[in-house]
């Protein structure tokens, strides 16, 4: 891991002493308690697991070329779906943005050395690792194919795969990312520098801090009801089991009831991360400051309240489908009051269009797409024909990948300079934004269409008429795949090649644009205090690489 | 939910102030509750028809109550700690109250 | 009929319309809002580029009217939305009281049907066009979903109940049914055709059909082998509650609660008899789970709704010996008897058939909203 | 690391003082419950349900529990949380016997409950009402009775667990006491410990009528 360590002598902007040359060795990482070195870890290990996860998708589009299954046994590629969907949600992009660049940035900006508390931080990360150890034994014993929604009465009676050993490995980062959560809503209370009021925080905090709360209290329903299903398993009888009278959608319910609010703890971090770059490469503070904070936690709320839009057809009361129908168009309200912030944030601004902007307008766009085609979704007669088709595929692509993901990638290069020190290569960075932004629509749009025609999901083998169009995505996501492998290279690449950033590259306001870069372990000199507002941006930061 | 409280000032870096119960008071709890107990098994032993079950959940949150309040100190506590819980049991409520919607409106089919 | 590359679906239900002009209303209304959003985004980044390392943008003050005509304007097309949405979604799943019912049954990993003449197909499913279907589907194992994309229709079919859906083809022709819940290994395979013919074809295919008796022939046989009748008989003082003419009812429970027997009533009844308790019977009935397989089940079912239209003449429960087609009960369509184009206008049991999709056996046990009274149950 | 007060040794040091630490603790303690609750609060849910749904079948069931363990636990419960305040209240009249006594108190309470909580179990499992392939119950009711035990012993195991975890801090915070590191200057863990152990009090709280005098009339 000594690796990451930069070479000082010959460039002097690069801070002398900071977290990273402080202690080398490979216990000085292991056993470190600096938020700043465990956002690494996690760094490290989420982009193990997004290659994991990303591997098995392209083993399945690579199936899903010919309508025939002939690539993979059928059982082969239920496992790859499984894995692919359990992977890239509960051990990438879970933890990607709260723990990776939460973990490194947030205390920062908060003006403190550190999160409350260090250990549980340090501590959230190895039940990730052993979480993950879980979920890879399970792969090389051969997999899961229940699904990533694990529904009943199949995980309990009829899969002969291994369910529990998945189920503990989900059990246990359920818990790394509630210690994670924790901590940051501490840290976010207690932690604050002096003059650091609630209003002049960045967004990125108030967006960091709904997030803690729905891993706080949506994340132990699922560590509970996966459970039930464990325990299910191991005694041949439980709750859900119709033989004694329990219902397979009491599972649903309480699955969705953590799963639903799941999908704001991947979006909301995004939108934060959006709001920090945006405001950024604007140089303006975001339109609608309030609004902006406020319907963080006014998504964080109503998404506990939306849950069986999952459940359309699945079998509950129509009334309550109604109820639940309402409560989706709602919660897609703040999401618009955010767009639209955004975008006129960016009216008579000072607008530089670098990567990590072209990242953030891509979120926009994408997750426009992506969240309009929830309202489909959450259209109770609609619903009924693209349930469990591809248009849903599609759907959470577009939110998950194109919005998570583009925004993850977002935050990586705007905090990569701080990070590291150095700089990315902006050239490869652009060719990579736009051929993922490409590869993306190619890969995922197709879907919708395939979606409304009818072809379901979770299918391995396909009707011809349905061939053309998943031939485009596979194509899509091969030209993903390059421009998602492009950024590996070129990081590592800078870690020793790239150029000094500076403690302030972009100009960008926000206390972690104030210390060096990297920072020092106790992340500044002096404890600041805070007299500006958020987004003051001054004349004089320029910003040293426009 | 947890809404922060936006006129919280400055982090307080204080100390807090350590509000000392009384062991009176931590008596006098620990007996109201052992009553409250004894009470719930005699209730349960009287047939209210359809009011055992009411009765005896609202012993039990009295008793919890009790907890809360005293041997948790949040009597005492910050409005933050007040908020935090009623947000959790507000959270419960509502997985309870929208299940429930489904499960007691599914026969209805007066539509 | 299927083109190499369609982009969009067939369209052959009554519904199927309601829906995809649904689909347009969403797509013009998300589709003008992204163009707008889009294009303005793409204007700012270009006209307010910046011009200098050092630029600072102006301040102005920010309109709180645009903040909030942008938090309520879009509640207006949502509403539309929403309220549209549900009207489709109510007619989808409430089936029309005429309809012609098909019995389904899912297992891994096929489709099984029996229609109410008595002939049953696997992974086939033949319809009259321009009649309305309800399709009755319970599942073997695990959650399965019967979905016919070109009608628009979609329904989980659980392991506990009966869901029901329905639909009325306008158009002839081969339209694919898929397996739309993930259910195991051969989910893709899980597939079938429905095929929606003109009343004359239907009427032949009948015929022709291999048919074992009719649904509620079939009943009657097992009412027998079970020994039902030894309780359930017409004699006064007999163990148990007569059944004649139930279903579609409401009877009283014990505790005071009443119930409509729909179908995930009786299927109850068979399956857990405990979980209610006719008013003036004992709880003695034993349970049936494990001894009837679905198939049995919905032929028990249909049999105790045939005794239902016995009052109206035409015994239907003439026993069918030979348990083939040409004996089948006079009631029932029967096949090859002279095609009128009516069909089978009387169906046994085909009572003003409740909609089983919402109350749910084993577990809403509540049936008809009893819930609240059936806690005045316990002593 | 500002160094502008005299150093206590209990002090982290990404904290500016005492007082910011001991707050956060409790914050995060609280914030922890949360989570408790949310843990508790789905099994409460399926319990509601299913005993709405199928009140007969619990109420014979919960006919097999012995209720006058579950009043004796109950009250053994009580009494621990009672020690447990106590022992806040001695902390922090640096009252470091009594501190120690009422640790260890709660700690032989506590595993007082676990042990008789171990007579029922065994006391069921004998009467074959463990649920899965031991279960023998013979009754009409039986699939609901069944039922009702995988309730009670997924509720009463989970509680259980959280004692066991209990018992293991407490241990700890003896330890501590021991070495007299309480004061009313830094009494946190003691005071954070004791939510949690409330917290447990509280879940039994409801437990205890919900599954042993389930129409006991
Ligand atoms: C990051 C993840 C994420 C996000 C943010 C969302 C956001 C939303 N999702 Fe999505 N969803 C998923 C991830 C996500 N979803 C996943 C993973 C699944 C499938 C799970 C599975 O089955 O495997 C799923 C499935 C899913 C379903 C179930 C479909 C089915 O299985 O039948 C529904 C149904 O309502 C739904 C709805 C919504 C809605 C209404 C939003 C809203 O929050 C979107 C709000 C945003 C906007 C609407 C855009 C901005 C708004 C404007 C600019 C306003 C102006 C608009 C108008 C006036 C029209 N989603
Ligand atoms: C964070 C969430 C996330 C992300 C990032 C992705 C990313 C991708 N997903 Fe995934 N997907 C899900 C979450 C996600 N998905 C979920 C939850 C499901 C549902 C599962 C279920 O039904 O249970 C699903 C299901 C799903 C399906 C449907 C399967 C089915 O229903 O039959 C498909 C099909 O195309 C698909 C494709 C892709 C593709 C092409 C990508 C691409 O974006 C991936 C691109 C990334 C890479 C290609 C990695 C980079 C590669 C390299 C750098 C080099 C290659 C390396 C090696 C070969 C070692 N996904
Ligand atoms: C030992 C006697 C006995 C046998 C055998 C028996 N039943 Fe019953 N059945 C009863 C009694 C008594 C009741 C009324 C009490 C109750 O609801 O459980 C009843 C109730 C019913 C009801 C609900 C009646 C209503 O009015 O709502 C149905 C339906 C039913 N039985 C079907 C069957 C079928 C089908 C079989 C055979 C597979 C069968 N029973 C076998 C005794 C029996
Ligand atoms: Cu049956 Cu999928
Ligand atoms: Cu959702």
């Amino acid at each position: 891991m000594t690796t990451a360590v930069i070479d000082v002598p010959e460039i002097p902007e690069v801070e002398k002493t900071n977290y990273l040359n402080q202690e080398f060795g490979v216990m000085s990482w292991l056993l470190t308690q600096d938020h700043k070195r465990i956002g690494i870890l996690y760094l490290l290990s989420v982009t193990v697991m997004f290659l994991l996860g990303g591997f098995f998708a392209v083993l399945m589009r690579l199936e899903l070329v010919t309508p025939a299954g002939d690539l993979f046994s059928s059982d082969t590629y239920n496992k790859l779906f499984t894995l692919h969907g359990l992977v890239m949600i509960f051990f990438f992009l879970i933890p990607s943005i709260p723990a990776v660049l939460g973990n490194f940035i947030l205390p920062i900006m908060l003006g403190a050395r550190d999160l409350a508390f260090p250990k549980l931080n340090l501590l959230s990360w190895y039940l990730y690792m052993i979480g993950t150890a879980f979920s890879l034994v399970v792969v090389l014993l051969g997999g899961v194919d229940t699904g990533w929604t694990f529904y009943t009465p199949f995980s309990t009676s009829f899969s002969n795969t291994h369910v529990v050993l998945m189920i503990i490995g989900a059990f246990v980062a359920g818990f790394s990312s509630i210690l994670t959560g924790f901590n940051f809503i501490v840290t976010i209370h207690r932690m604050r520098a002096p003059g650091l009021t609630w209003f002049r925080l960045p967004l990125f905090v108030w967006a960091m801090y709904a997030t803690s709360i729905i891993m706080l209290l949506g994340t132990p329903v699922i560590a509970i009801t996966l459970s039930l299903v464990a325990i299910e398993r191991l005694l041949h009888v439980g709750i859900f089991d119709p033989a004694i009278g329990g219902d397979p959608l009491l599972f649903q319910h309480l699955f969705w009831f953590y799963s639903h609010p799941a999908v704001y703890i991947m979006i909301l971090p995004a939108m934060g991360v959006t709001s920090e770059v945006i405001a950024a490469f604007t140089r303006r503070r975001i339109f609608g400051y309030k609004f902006v904070a406020f319907s963080s936690l006014a998504i964080a709320f109503l998404g506990f309240l939306v849950w069986a839009h999952h459940m359309f057809v699945a079998g509950i009361s129509v009334y309550s489908a109604m109820i639940f129908s309402l409560l989706s168009f709602l919660v897609a309200i703040p999401s618009a009051v955010k767009v639209f912030n955004w975008t006129a944030t960016l009216y008579k601004g000072s607008i530089s269009i670098q990567t990590p902007m072209l990242f953030a307008l891509g979120f926009i766009g994408l997750f426009l797409i992506g969240g309009m085609t929830g309202l489909f979704l959450a259209t109770m007669g609609l619903d009924i024909h693209v349930h469990d088709t591809y248009f849903i595929v599609a759907h959470f692509h577009y939110v998950m990948v194109g919005g998570s993901v583009m925004a993850y990638f977002a935050g990586i290069h705007y905090w990569w300079p701080k990070i590291t020190g150095r700089m990315y290569p902006e050239w490869w960075a652009r060719v990579s934004a736009v051929l993922i932004f490409t590869g993306f629509n190619l890969t995922f749009f197709p879907q919708f269409i395939l979606g409304y025609l009818g072809m379901p999901r979770r299918y391995h083998a396909y009707s011809p008429e349905f061939q053309i169009l998943n031939v485009m995505s596979s194509a899509g996501a091969s030209i993903l795949a390059i421009g998602y492998a492009l950024p590996m290279i070129y990081f590592a690449w800078s870690l020793k090649f790239g150029k000094a950033a500076g403690n302030n590259p972009w100009g960008a306001a926000g206390l972690e644009w104030q210390t060096t870069s990297p920072p020092p372990t106790e992340n500044f000199h002096t404890t600041p205090v805070v007299t500006w507002e958020a987004y003051e941006y001054r004349p004089e930061w320029g910003g040293s690489n426009v | 939910m947890n809404v922060a409280d936006p006129t919280e000032e400055l982090v307080s870096h204080k100390d807090p102030q350590h509000h000392i119960t009384s062991p009176a008071t931590y008596y006098l709890i620990f007996g109201v509750l052992l009553i409250l107990t004894a009470v719930t098994v005699g209730v349960a032993f009287v047939d209210l028809g359809r009011m055992n079950t009411p009765v005896a959940l609202a012993i039990a949150m009295s008793k919890a109550t009790l907890v809360i309040l005293y041997f948790m100190h949040v009597r005492h506590s910050t409005r933050l700690t007040w908020v935090i819980l009623i947000a959790s049991f507000m959270t419960v409520g509502i997985l309870f109250v929208l299940t429930l919607a489904d499960y007691l409106t599914r026969g209805l089919l007066t539509y | 009929m299927i083109d190499d590359f369609p982009l969009f679906p067939e369209s052959a239900s009554t519904v199927s319309g309601s829906v995809d002009a649904l689909y347009f209303f969403l797509i013009a209304v998300c589709g003008f809002v992204s163009l707008v959003v889009i294009i303005l985004i793409i204007f700012f980044a270009v006209r307010y580029r910046r011009t200098a390392d050092n630029q600072i943008p102006v301040e102005y003050k920010e309109p709180k009217a645009l903040e909030i005509g942008w938090i309520i304007a879009p509640l207006f097309p949502m509403m539309i939305m929403f309220l549209w949405g549900a009207k489709v979604y109510f007619t989808i799943a409430r089936p029309p009281d005429n309809a012609l019912e098909v019995y389904a049954t899912a297992r891994q990993w096929m489709w099984k049907f029996q229609h109410v003449g008595g002939q049953s197909e696997i992974n086939e499913l033949h319809v009259p066009v321009n009649r309305a279907v309800k399709v009755l589907a319970a599942s073997e194992d695990v959650i399965h979903d019967f979905y016919v994309p070109a009608f628009r229709v979609k329904t989980d079919v659980l392991p506990n109940r009966y869901s029901t859906t329905w639909f009325q083809a306008t158009k002839t022709g081969r339209y694919h049914l898929f397996c739309a819940e993930y259910c195991g290994t051969q989910h893709s395979g899980m597939i079938g055709w429905v095929t929606v013919m003109e009343p004359a074809a239907y009427q032949q295919w009948l015929a022709g059909g291999v048919t074992e008796g009719t649904p509620g022939a079939l009943g009657k046989v097992l009412f027998e082998k079970y020994a039902c009748n030894s309780c359930h008989n017409a004699e006064s003082g007999s163990r148990g509650p007569a059944l004649d003419g139930v279903f579609g009812k409401p009877v009283s429970l014990r505790g005071g609660a009443i119930v409509r027997r729909d179908e995930n009533y009786l299927r109850e009844s068979i399956l857990n008899p405990q979980a209610k308790i006719v008013e003036g019977f004992e709880p003695i009935m034993p349970t049936f789970k494990g001894q009837v397989n679905e198939a049995e089940l919905i032929q028990l079912i249909a049999y105790i709704k045939s005794l239902g239209a016995s009052t109206e003449g035409g015994g239907p429960a003439t026993p069918a010996k030979g348990v083939d087609g040409a004996t089948a009960p006079a009631a029932t369509a029967q096949p090859g008897s002279a095609a009128s184009p009516s069909l089978p206008a009387v169906q046994p049991g085909v009572a003003p058939a409740p909609d089983a999709r919402g109350s749910a056996s084993g577990v809403g046990t509540e049936g008809s909203g009893s819930s609240v009274v059936r806690e005045a149950k316990r002593p | 690391m500002s160094d502008t007060q005299p150093h206590h040794p209990a002090l982290k040091h990404h904290f500016e003082d005492l007082g910011q630490q001991h707050e956060a603790s409790t914050l995060g303690m609280w914030a922890f419950l949360t989570t408790e609750i949310m843990f508790f609060g789905p099994l409460f849910f399926a319990y509601a349900l299913y005993r709405s749904q199928y009140s007969e079948a619990f109420v014979e069931a919960s006919h097999h529990q012995n209720w006058k363990l579950g009043v004796t636990n109950t009250a053994v419960l009580i009494f621990s949380s009672l020690t447990v305040a106590m022992s806040v209240y001695f902390a922090q009249k640096n009252r470091h016997k009594a501190l120690v006594v009422a640790l260890a108190l709660t700690l032989v309470l506590g595993i007082a409950f676990l042990g008789i909580k171990a007579i029922e179990y065994h006391e069921h499992f004998e009467e074959g009402l463990f649920p899965g392939s031991h279960f023998t119950y013979k009754s009409p009711l039986a699939p609901r009775v069944q039922m009702f035990f995988v309730l009670y012993f997924v509720m009463t195991g989970l509680h259980a667990v959280h004692m066991i975890v209990g018992i293991g801090i407490f241990t700890w915070l003896l330890i501590r006491a021991r070495r007299k590191e309480f004061s009313l200057e830094y009494y946190g863990p003691v005071e954070v410990s004791g939510l949690y152990w409330h917290f447990v009090d509280i879940v039994w709280i409801f437990l205890f009528p919900l599954l042993y005098l389930v129409g006991r009339h």
